[in-house]
């Protein structure tokens, strides 16, 4: 049987939240269980109200969780906000002015009081992580190593202090401990924790990306400063641009010189930088942007996630052109994603769209770590060795796969011309008209190759007559609700796109042919039923769409689909 | 030894003939070949327009990107190869209109390149709009009451961006233009150099002989491109006199000197380096 | 029998084409007859190679003509090029030196000497029309008449010069004349000739915009610059934006303010304009954009004409809201749509955007005048006269139809808040949940509404097996080519959509059903058929693609659609 | 008679506690309530970011729009209908950076509006990354090597540009900052208030007690507003010391004064007129 606890802890921004919740993860992950550990936050710097909810299991975890084991509230409100949310025999530890109220369901403890007996009061956070652990029965020695591995390098009366402070917390909740069933040990584990945003950064680097210009965006930002750590080790730049105009086309300066380069945004600066994607396309220059979707129009639901930028995506920029998009469904899918988007958009020439949203850039989640970096990396450029008067290099030959041979400028005698407006082979503007025809059929002419190089989606019980189909980071949350309503003895099967454009219509066809199908969708018109409905020839979809700004549960899943089948 | 008939290219030149743009391509190839960079050895970057087309009418590898743009896609083809000569050409409207923004952080990140405006103070390749370089109450056929903003000074807007080299030329001065252009090239650091340019076709207050009215080379008096207050002076000099040449130059630190990973050599001259990346990325995780 | 006759005047940009155009245009006018005429134009300003394409009938027409009875060259380059293209018993007049060659198929003409005998070189391109009407059988005086018209302003002097130079011209010329089978005599119609950027110029000013911030940019700055000669004797403003985001963002602020405004745009700028599209839409702003729709991607052909920004339109900007899409297809329906689009983005506070392309802009059409100022215009504001701290006025009021109540701001005691945040209904910020469905609710609400405000598709030969579907511009072509092959005894019908979005899938799928239908589109992925595919189940379609920045001919859909038909 | 708390709201504040912005807000209300506008004759439009909120926090008819973008949307606004008063809130990095191209065109413009920049130096919202403000060098979270760019000096930037009224205020200084908003608002044309605000959650640098150190009042010396020679020095005084008031002033002739369609009366104002529209739309065609 799995063990499977979750808590939330939660009260205003600049209270700490957040480190309450990766001390505990890092205990747990220290004692090699699974976390899937998701944030909650507002739009502005301090108060307000956050929450990180921490699911922990010594299984792999696809989801997160909802029903609370243990609430941890560290203002009153947090409480009444969240008190619905516990699961009897659920257990609220309650920030307090002095010890209060100590029962089965609600603990009041004196975190800032505690603290200072600890010798600091600006320890309060480590005092409730330290009860936390003592209701979830961990040793306490686990907990102190992991203070004194963290706080090392601030020296040891700061982590003598902490230790002490969570001694502290810990043993005023030690009675309340409970059996969750997990064997607490130090344990040396195979599995990464890894967010998205975190992922999308390694995964860039791991493909030689070493420039990152871009312009703050929340939940882009996070993709950014993920490179940040590396830059002293890696030779990499990265580059806040005056706009996210620049940014792309900084980007696209860069990948004409031959060095990889991305940009990562959100919504309105991806808006921003669209007529860059077609200047990309057609100078056929590579490029990889992230667009972390969240909730709009417009300015929106800044912190808030949502799944509503894929027609956006693959129609954006006037005319048209290929271009891949991608959808990543779990921090590790998003490293690999990432490295074959840098491969795939300067194998073919084209912009390469990776598409995030919030719940899956913010979210830390446990995984095997398969995580590796390629003994070599293929380039796709020619030698510049030749091209003069008589014979130029021709940057847009008109080769049959759409493919033309590309070559750095400066780096040899051949010429490397490139322009936005329609041009001929060697890179001229051309407003010939079946040069126009010519250069229109070449560009679209490497579809059917980048079509091969789609992985198709992850199939689960796929001969279910009732398949539920998401997409991107609804994945985990889907799989888990497949599992769940299996355990219920409904036979329901999951069609989970991760690669997403372009796509081949006719296996993707045969699959949801003749099925009942419920798009799990984070958008109000079912993005991916519609752009299935036009590639596919699906004609009829029910769905479960979730447009609230937060993530799915399984539950709601589960709940949804059993109304909807039939 | 490489002449400026080296750079010529036999694709059609497209600009109305008797256009100021010619002679500015005339001294762009002279001032290549007085450096003795050969055509395989540029990078042209531009905007779109009339001036924006001026890598496609000589011989070097180009990049003709979108109206506007041009600056940060030079700035990015810049950061990844520190290696290349970059000059990059734009018109006024590119430049100083759609491209605004990108004019004020290209002179505030000092990135070392060349930037050559192509200032007809008109909207060309788009038939008469005024531009932000056109003077307030220009009549255009789409201004039809006047131009109703105050005219964007260049020059004056560069100093105060902190820019390191500004000068002006003017088409028809072919030669000092040259001068102008090499010395903008030498400069380490970004090198504005505003060009005068007549547009025949549909600026016919600014005309050559209005420029050549007003213009004096600044050569020819006592004035220091050192002194900063006296260039935002010189800088501000319009209706009436229009100074040519090098208003100010002070030495800076250029882009790739204020970022670490871009001191020693280019990013682009790196080799990949699986063991280097093992150890980083996946060691600590 | 209809009479229709085919000319081309042909030569380098700056040698006054169209000016020979305009003046047979403006005769054939004046004599009732019917024009369709296209200009065909590089992206420079002196040289290259233009064309004025006329096609000339005592019939409505829907289309261009493309096999030529005469072709006037006013260079020997001219000649090269389209001599191939005159239809037999066609004939060139071609610019000279001195007078050459003379039969029935080249008649070598010296224009500026003629005009210099008339008194001014400067007139050769009148001696050309002259000589044009001339072999057309048109009398002398109805030419006379239209150049002292058109020149009665610059004074006597310039128009009896212009009268001599035609006079030089139609003598050479008179002795080639031809039967066209035309009557010719000044004739009052109830015709009126229009591009159709010139009719949503006045489409626009009809429907009470009096702003109308913008960017330059090919083929947009033609509705632009239609306003112009209005705005002396209409209070309106044009004013020449910094760029395209601040052009749309002055739209959305004038409309706040409760002007109607517009803008017009291409391919780049409208992609730089889609950020502001959403805060329109999110802050339910009324908007109206032109999308001039011009070849891409990129810069792309920037003169030329294409239909390609159809998905883009319908997907542009993050996230997902209601908007609407137009494409009418000749000047007067042009006229007519931007009536309508101010009237609808006003009704529902949604964006709307009118797509045309170079094609469609810079034609220049006879249609029967049907064109009114409506008596009274319905506007869609409230009154201002309630709202205090206890009932404030609530900008977005959780209106059943999703319509809420729109007031000015400083009209009266209610406070206007608007934000592009997800908001709440009074329009402060808000990330509550609940409030984000509602809101997303709310919006989605207008759909039905504006459904049935949508016309639908132009239907011809409905209950034919095979149907041509087309959209916008297209339309006079599709029609002329469904009565071709009528002719040819081929029953085909034809689906022609002016009102793209949102669709109304049950009604367009009923029409479209058990059809072989055939994509008749200037863009290479058949973007129509994709949305039909999406939208009303269609699942296989034959296409007629055209994609080379020309417009199309009937000539060529009468024989790729006998070459499709099954 | 208003008084200045007509214009508090009971919309929560999100601000942090002890941000300069709450003494923005107040010398804001207080100027407002100076001229005796009330609520609902008042139009603030903003940017995104922690200024760009605001709005939302007084009384006031608001528009709150896109990062970058206030001042594009307060034109179309203004130019709709002259007779609102519109004064427009951004951040330093919504309108120096996202929004440079449209402070320059504003400014060209003259536009007639009141434009508070809340200069903390930092992009406040989205949690610390260097803005166009910070200095040279200075390190964030992002910036971890130092800014790589030259500050943006608003003020010279603004003179070059050719702004009319050039002013700096000090968020803690509210007294000082009431004058400066009600003078701007008073000008005929477009008026920038650029006012220095610790953000006390990221600019560690730029605290209060660094602007205070550094900060003087130009009513306490000689400066003659009028003097534009003398402004550019002050607009450049920084490292050591910073001028606090109106740097310059000079009348001139705002955008619907240019502009013959909007010189009488607002073109909202005007009724929808069939029977012009008619004779002058389709008689003659
Ligand atoms: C985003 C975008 N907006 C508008 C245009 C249309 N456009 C092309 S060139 C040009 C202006 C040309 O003026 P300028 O930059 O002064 O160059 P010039 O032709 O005078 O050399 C414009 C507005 C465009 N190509 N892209
Ligand atoms: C187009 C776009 N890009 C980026 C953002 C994200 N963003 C929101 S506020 C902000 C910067 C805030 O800094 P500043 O303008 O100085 O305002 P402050 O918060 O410091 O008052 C950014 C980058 C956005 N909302 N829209
Ligand atoms: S339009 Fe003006 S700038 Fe352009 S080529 Fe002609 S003369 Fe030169
Ligand atoms: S982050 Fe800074 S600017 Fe924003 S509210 Fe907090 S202190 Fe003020
Ligand atoms: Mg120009
Ligand atoms: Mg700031």
């Amino acid at each position: 049987m799995k063990t499977d606890v979750t808590l939330k802890i939660a009260g205003a921004a600049g209270q700490g939240i957040q480190t309450i919740g990766d001390l505990l993860s890092e205990v747990c992950h220290q004692s090699g269980l699974f976390i899937f550990s998701v944030d909650d936050f507002e739009s502005r710097v301090r108060g307000g109200h956050n929450f990180n909810l921490l699911r922990i299991s010594d299984k792999e975890l696809a989801a997160p969780g909802n029903r609370l084991d243990i609430l941890v509230c560290i203002n009153e409100n947090a409480y009444d906000l969240h008190k619905e949310e516990l699961r009897s025999g659920g257990i609220a530890i309650v920030n307090a002015e002095k010890p209060g109220t100590r029962n089965k369901t609600r603990f009041e403890i004196p975190l800032k009081k505690l603290a200072e007996e600890a010798g600091n009061k600006i320890t309060a956070n480590t005092v409730a992580a330290g009860a936390v652990l003592a209701i979830l029965g961990t040793p306490f020695t686990l907990l102190a190593d992991v203070l004194k591995n963290r706080f090392a390098a601030k020296g040891e009366k700061i982590a003598t202090l902490n230790v002490a402070a969570a001694k502290k917390g810990f043993d005023a909740a030690k009675d309340l401990s409970r059996n969750t069933g997990f064997t607490w040990e130090a344990k040396k584990s195979h599995n990464i924790v890894l967010s998205g945003a975190q992922a999308a950064a390694l995964g860039a680097l791991a493909a030689d990306c070493r420039f990152f210009p871009f312009y703050p965006m929340s939940p882009a930002t996070g993709v950014i400063s993920n490179v940040i750590p590396y830059t002293e080790k890696l030779c990499v730049v990265v580059e806040q641009a005056e706009d996210e105009i620049a940014a792309v086309m900084m980007a696209i300066g860069a990948s004409f010189a031959g060095v990889r380069a991305m940009t990562a945004t959100s919504g309105g600066g991806f808006c921003l930088m669209t007529e860059g994607l077609g200047l990309a396309a057609m100078t056929e220059t590579p490029l990889v942007i992230v667009n972390a979707q969240r909730p709009g129009p417009a300015t929106g639901l800044p912190t808030r996630t949502g799944q509503a930028d894929l027609l956006f995506s693959i129609h954006a920029s006037q005319d048209e052109f290929p271009r891949f998009v991608f959808a990543p469904g779990t921090p590790v899918e998003t490293y690999e994603t990432m490295k074959r988007a840098f491969h795939l958009a300067e194998k073919y020439q084209v912009p390469a769209i990776v598409l995030l949203d919030q719940f899956l850039a913010n979210s830390r989640v446990t995984e095997k770590n398969s995580l590796t970096v390629a003994p070599d990396i293929e380039r796709f450029y020619e030698q510049n060795n030749s091209g003069n008067d008589d014979t130029p290099y021709l940057r847009y030959a008109l080769a049959q796969d759409g493919v033309s041979p590309q070559r750095l400028p400066c780096s040899g005698p051949g010429l490397v011309r490139v322009t936005g407006n329609e041009h001929d082979p060697e890179g001229h503007i051309s407003e010939n008209a079946a040069n126009k025809i010519a250069m229109t059929q070449k560009r679209a002419a490497k579809l059917p190759a980048m079509i091969k190089e789609m992985d198709p989606p992850l199939l689960v019980n796929p001969t279910a007559r009732v398949l539920l189909v998401g997409w991107g980071s609804t994945r985990g949350n889907i799989l888990e609700a497949v599992e769940r309503l299996g355990d219920q003895s409904m036979e329901i099967g999951a069609v989970l796109f991760k690669d997403l454009w372009p796509m081949d219509r006719k296996a993707i066809g045969k699959v949801l042919d003749n099925k009942q199908l419920i798009m799990v969708e984070q958008n109000e018109s079912s993005q991916l039923g519609r752009l299935l409905a036009q590639e596919a020839g699906i004609v009829s979809f029910d769905t479960i769409l979730k447009y609230d700004g937060r993530p799915f549960f399984p539950d709601y899943i589960v709940q949804k689909a059993k109304e909807l089948v039939k | 030894m490489i002449t400026s008939k080296e750079f010529n290219c036999n694709y059609e030149n497209k600009w109305c003939p008797g256009c100021g743009n010619f002679q500015i391509l005339a001294a762009m190839k002279n001032a290549f070949a007085q450096q003795q960079i050969p055509p395989e050895k540029l990078t042209l970057i531009s905007g779109i327009g009339q001036a924006g087309k001026t890598p496609h009418f000589l011989k070097c590898n180009m990049f003709h990107g979108l109206h506007g743009r041009a600056l940060p896609l030079a700035t990015g083809t810049k950061i990844a190869n520190n290696d290349l000569t970059v000059v990059v050409n734009c018109g006024d409207g590119d430049c100083y209109g759609e491209g605004g923004n990108h004019f004020l952080a290209a002179i505030r990140r000092n990135i070392d390149m060349t930037l050559l405006v192509h200032n007809n103070q008109i909207y060309g390749l788009t038939k008469g709009q005024a531009s932000p370089t056109s003077s307030l109450g220009m009549v255009t056929k789409l201004q039809n009451s006047g131009t109703p903003s105050s005219q964007f000074s260049a020059l004056v807007i560069a100093l105060a961006a902190g820019a390191g080299f500004v000068a002006r030329g003017l088409s028809a001065e072919s030669g000092h233009l040259t001068e102008l252009i090499v010395k903008a090239m030498n400069y380490k650091g970004f090198a504005l150099v505003d060009i005068l340019q007549p547009c025949v076709s549909f600026n016919k207050i600014n005309t050559l002989s209005w420029y050549k009215e007003r213009a004096y080379k600044l050569a020819d008096t006592d004035h220091d491109p050192r002194d900063l207050a006296k260039a935002f002076n010189l800088a501000q000099e319009w209706e009436k006199s229009l100074p040519l040449g090098v208003l100010y130059e002070a030495a800076g630190t250029p882009f790739h000197e204020r970022v670490p990973n871009l001191k020693a050599n280019a990013l682009a001259s790196h080799n990949y380096d699986s063991k280097l990346l093992t150890d980083v990325l996946l060691q600590n995780l």
